[in-house]
């Protein structure tokens, strides 16, 4: 594990952090929320051109900075604690990753790098119905195709920033089984229906595809779906624990400034206990979602990850989304209680972050489905051990 | 038995005299208030007819089972009238009474301050005497209705050298002046139930000082006291509904706009009725981990019931106030809480959603983002746990730093603003 | 529900308080836990004859006081205050309410007069290995019989107070259906083998069976083993408040007497705020007891429930243990900690309390077991509801 | 590098010229304590040679290669070694240190009272000088290994006139003497960790003051601040078992009766390495509701160990010490109390039972009834929790009631009795 960072690594969240609080300050967010795009152009340029945050985990060669998942954690848990508004997690996460393990050479050529440069923004959509990313709830068929196209028809939900996306990575299922599908944003076929989400600062979209036409990537390993769950858990993870750890300040922050009764409310011991309850459930939530970045820094390759690796991978990445999820909600109720009135209200902050970790809770699979994933990876573990024993 | 048949009687026959649907709202009421069946438990000095609430009820049943209105009793003009009644000056029982049961008039609190929630006399709000009148200059917060009143109840400090409680003093303050401006408070859940009222060089004349100067605290507890009593009321209408007749639409227009601020309040209560039609819509009911949840919370929402159950009937059997008396908003806390995860673990990824594409309409998001508010308004869980701890259980008080003149008391020095 | 109890009903309970504060203070506790029986010979009789608590329940005519599940209760919930040694539990509420059901006249004559009168003390053996009371469960076989005599072959497990018993029911099945099964405590073919207990004011013991003559009980209504666990779950809840409430006042107690930093520790809001907490737990849980007694009392027939008064009897008694037993731990564990090191101690009483919550917690089944029962049995009265609808 | 090796070397052939596996342990920590390899960071004038703590790992590190036994260090008597080099006086370290080298001589710890027990500083045992005696008066509690032990560190008040932290002094008391009685206190677990030692009239030579008259609350800050390291090193020793010689078998009684009280330890800790093992075989691995519970545990508990090793890490890297280091105590009370929960749902009516009866030959039984414990000793969680909200996130303190003259301060009058 990653105990501890390094002094670069530390100068980089630095600077993100500066990046951050200067462009993304919350009056900035509420703009943004109330856009349907929830996306400022020039500030995406920036954070993908001039900070490159866009690329930190792509190979040098393709474009990006070459760093891997423990830069990437830093980068998210830093958005999450600014609720940096862009299509950041859906695009430079989840869709990089996608086509670091799908796509074969020419397809990253032609996609991967302008996605590590900000240049186009993809959005990945894989869910149907079921919470948890598994092949039997993949009904989206693709059809004909061979090397050049194939086409697509069925429902996708919950794809984020579907709306904005200039292209669409879809998982599909064909004769040969399931796979992901590239499509423009703008292609025919292709209805994108915004969602009334939740959580404003993180727009999402349902898209029906009627024929659309697709490019099939070509790598489509065992496990696919497992493993792009994985790596969203751990994104989400670490970008979580930035906003724990926001919320957990402003109550720290808050209380002290507090006065009832002629004392600061921090000095109350009732308010002392729980603050301090609470910065023990960060901080063991952190531990999960940085020991999770380094189980999937520790693996070299995502295409071919071997059954031990592959399993804990699972356990580590199911472990931190059900951890910090619920480490989320809980700082968040207890922020806006230790607030009092005001923090019920819409000029306050704190149900900015309430809504992103109510969000946060079910997105990729409630903590109760992540909890029975990482069992079943645990007793697998379990099992091969017995077996080689 | 006899004497109750008789006034029932009384009552009915003045209804046959005087009820009729079709008279405006304004009128049939003033009709009540001046006959003394609007309040008779008040004096009859006072629009009442000196009566005992075992009469006064006798009153209130005969008119509700002849299906006429009464006088207007609901929200914060009652407790303006009890707390007139118990501490106002002849002059202004006869000044504002009569508005009060008429329903012309509507009244707002002006208790709590951006700066003094929890510790409502830390109040900082101003009221300063010049010449005959006292200049008023300070913030209020959550209050109610105050954008439809005419009438405030306001608690200013007058004394900034007494200790807290005996620095404050208790105003009828005219919020239709310049220096009164009123705002809604937007909250996260989107509605906006409360307000905040700026006072500025806002002017509240000698005569509409409460009680004593520097007695305000005790006229807020008065008022305070009644608090829960006068909220009830406003639910019970609702049985009046559908009959015909121009004062019912009066009335059902009155109610709208008194009730709009609390139309949330139901899934801030966490809607534990809709949980197992949930659970059965979504298939959660077969999932035997989501089960246990849901019997966790049937668990304490029925304890929780009974609970109540039982400090009624304990009351209504005259026996002493126990424990479960004073745990109610405590365990309401408790239970929207916990409902709302049950709710969200229920709907799975559709809890990500809202308005109209959240399930039922909106009705399950809406209970997601309200029910943080249950364990704050009205008293936080906080406040309720010191009650319970030092009033129920009898628990030492911790020591006070704040019983020194108040102007060296620590506190809030510009009251945090909205934006903290 | 008995809302609120009577005058004659508070009275009641003063007298029972009075005897065993005199009777049963702790010292007394710590001799009879120390014995192989638990129980002191007459204290067991003042308890039945002067006090006539073992036939409280009993009907008039059948030698006892012939009040119900509520009077019941309140001595369950005075016995569980002060932790009373003896086969009360056992004999006078399992064995007489199985009596009341499944003798018939002759057989209620024979035996039930003795035990409501503390005379002869029998113990019901049900549990072979599950929690839940269930038919799959008893592999105890009865042959032979008819009228007079069966024999018994079978092993029964945590059989409470089966050390000390005169009598013993036992839960057999025959070809016919499982039924009680009456036999002697000293008849040949039984072993009885004390068990080490957590608790060791509760004895209990396993017992072997190998071809024990015993009489069966005339009446074996349908559901039969289902109501008896009703009736134990909802005794074992009563009594179980009453032990919350002694260890409440003890944290109340103590807290307050406890100085530290100069100030009592019940001035600290933490420490407030906790018996705050608890205290809410205690009441809620003793309005679950209370309701579940009532709900009993409301049954005119345990031998010929209709669905419906099975189901809320179900619903009010699975409930009222899984709350109780789950609060009683919570307190214990938590007045443990306000006593601080001395909590721990042997000689300090609050483990006393602890041990009989802590095997009370999974007594007659878990609270997850009993949660899961009590759901059944709601979804079965709203099935039925959509049926009548 | 170089000089690691000559080190290394050098002792490495003072190890060949004087080990003897053979020996009687006391003898050869004689010669290991005259040697000064027993202690080398110790100051050369006192059984030591002057090292730095580098070095100092660097000679343990080549007993530990040679396979010979080092000096004593375990338990409270190396507390009490570190506090008389920090505080004592010339003679008290000739006193005593090298007994505490030798393991000649058992320590044992004097500062919690039955009326003290969070609070220190409150201990109301007392020292009166008469001649050139302190004479000792007073209770004190938790004291592990007093039974065995020859000499105690002792904490009493010689001042009440003074503010509490002011009035204290620090002594070191002969165990063995007629005014010194020592209980051992049983557990609610059957075991016995701790004594309790009366104390009448018990006396204390003038030279075995240790620091200032009313410094005694800095010199057991030194002791407290120690407390963790030396404990550690109890643990270590277990690798050389097995090998051969009466050194060894010495060795191996030693530590069997150092750890006498600490047997349970493990079952306190909750043992969250047996839950996959139990719900396997009990089937409870197949129950889905039971399957979230387990994998909470499991959650925490990885959580929790993560964090600490973030800490070492940290520590290690040189970096500031992060709330991550203060937060292990409390995490392990979350998780033993967490594990106790979960075997018992796991065991179902196995729970029931103790002793031979209880699954796993009792240990099931010795987690449920010894978890209770983990709270409290060595500092509540309460005291965990104000620790970490004052002294990590720099929350302000709460006001004080004790800082006047201890004479005046409210306290427990004569302590609760064990019997409380």
């Amino acid at each position: 594990m990653a105990l501890v960072f390094t002094a670069d690594q530390d100068q980089f969240r630095d600077s993100i952090q500066r990046f951050l609080s200067d462009q993304m300050p919350t009056s900035r967010v509420r703009q943004l929320m109330a856009t349907d795009h929830g996306l400022d152009n020039q500030l995406w340029r920036q954070t993908s051109t001039e900070l490159a945050l866009t690329g930190i985990h792509i190979p040098e060669h393709l474009g990006g900075a070459g760093f891997g998942p423990v830069e990437l954690g830093i980068a998210l848990e830093e958005m999450g604690r600014a609720l940096f508004c862009g299509p950041y997690l859906s695009s430079a996460v989840l869709s990089a990753y996608a086509l670091l393990i799908c796509a074969d050479a020419d397809q990253q050529e032609r996609w991967l790098g302008d996605v590590a440069s900000g240049e186009r923004r993809c959005s990945l959509a894989v869910t149907e119905s079921a919470g948890l990313w598994q092949n039997d709830d993949i009904q989206t068929k693709a059809t004909g195709g061979g090397t050049a196209s194939s086409l697509l028809n069925g429902r996708k939900r919950f794809v984020i920033d579907g709306q904005s996306a200039d292209l669409i990575l879809v998982a599909a299922r064909a004769d040969d089984g399931i796979a992901l599908y590239m499509i423009d944003g703008d292609t025919n076929g292709l209805t994108v229906t915004a969602l009334q989400t939740m959580d404003p600062t993180r727009k999402m979209a349902d898209i029906e595809l009627n024929d659309a036409v697709a490019t099939k990537l070509t790598h489509a390993p065992d496990h696919l779906l497992d493993t792009l769950l994985n790596v969203a858990c751990i994104a989400l993870a670490n970008e979580m624990i930035g906003g724990c750890q926001r919320l957990l300040d402003s109550a720290v922050n808050y209380t002290q400034l507090r006065y009832q009764f002629g004392r600061s409310i921090a000095s109350f011991q009732a308010i002392k206990h729980r603050l301090a309850d609470l910065l023990l459930d960060v901080e063991l939530s952190r531990s999960a979602a940085y020991q999770a970045a380094q189980t999937l820094a520790d693996c070299s390759d995502l295409r071919t990850l071997d059954e031990d690796q592959r399993r804990h991978l699972t356990e580590h990445a199911s472990l931190a989304k059900a951890a910090v999820c619920e480490t989320y909600l809980q700082t968040a109720l207890e922020t806006i209680q230790l607030h009092g009135g005001i923090g019920f209200t819409w000029e306050n902050d704190t149900h900015l972050w309430f809504k992103r970790a109510k969000s946060s809770e079910v997105l990729f699979g409630t903590p109760a489905e992540h909890r029975e994933r990482m069992m079943t990876a645990i007793e697998s573990g379990n099992r091969s051990q017995e077996n080689a024993a | 038995m006899n004497q109750t048949t008789t006034l029932h009687a009384e009552v009915t026959q003045w209804l046959d005299e005087h009820w009729d649907p079709n008279m405006d709202l304004l009128n049939w009421r003033s009709l009540v208030a001046d006959s003394g069946w609007g309040a008779p438990s008040w004096p009859s000095d006072y629009y009442g007819k000196d009566m005992s609430p075992m009469e006064a009820s006798i009153v209130e049943q005969a008119f509700a089972d002849y299906g006429a209105v009464g006088a207007a009793q609901s929200g914060v003009r009652m407790l303006a009238a009890l707390t007139l009644l118990a501490h106002g000056s002849h002059d202004q029982k006869q000044k504002y009474l009569r508005g009060i049961l008429t329903g012309e008039d509507q009244w707002c609190q002006l208790f709590s301050e951006p700066g003094s929630g929890s510790d409502l006399a830390g109040a900082t709000t101003r009221a300063d005497l010049r010449g005959d009148e006292w200049i008023i200059n300070g913030q209020k917060v959550w209050n109610t209705s105050a954008h439809h009143a005419q009438y405030g109840l306001l608690l200013a400090r007058t004394d900034w050298d007494a200790p807290k409680h005996q620095g404050l003093t208790y105003f009828v303050i005219n919020m239709e002046q310049p220096g009164v401006e009123v705002r809604q408070l937007a909250q996260m859940n989107g509605h906006a139930s409360f307000n905040e009222v700026f006072m500025t060089d806002a002017v509240v004349s000698r005569d509409d000082l409460v009680g004593e100067p520097g007695g305000g605290w005790k006229c807020a507890m008065t008022t305070l006291a009644n608090e829960r009593r006068s909220f009830d009321r406003a639910r019970d209408i609702g049985a009046r509904k559908g009959r015909q007749g121009k004062i019912f639409r009066d009335l059902e227009e009155e109610f709208a706009i008194a009730n709009e601020p609390y139309t949330w309040y139901p899934q801030r209560a966490g809607r534990v009725d809709l949980i197992l039609q949930r659970a059965v819509a979504t298939g959660a009911i077969d999932d035997p981990a989501q089960r246990q949840d849901i019997a966790r919370l049937h668990i304490m929402a029925e304890s929780a019931k009974w609970t109540g159950e039982r400090a009624k009937a304990a009351a209504k059997a005259g026996k002493p106030q126990g424990p479960e008396g004073s745990l109610g908003k405590l365990a309401a806390s408790n239970v929207a809480r916990l409902a709302a995860r049950v709710h969200t673990a229920i709907s799975g990824n559709d809890a990500l959603l809202t308005g109209a594409n959240s399930p039922m309409d909106g009705v399950i998001a809406e209970i997601l983002v309200s029910t943080p508010a249950i364990s704050i308004a009205g008293g936080t869980d906080e406040i309720q746990k010191n009650i319970i701890a030092e009033r129920v259980m009898g628990l030492p008080k911790e020591p006070r730093v704040d019983d020194g003149p108040f102007r060296d008391v620590r506190r809030n020095t510009s009251g945090p603003t909205t934006k903290a």
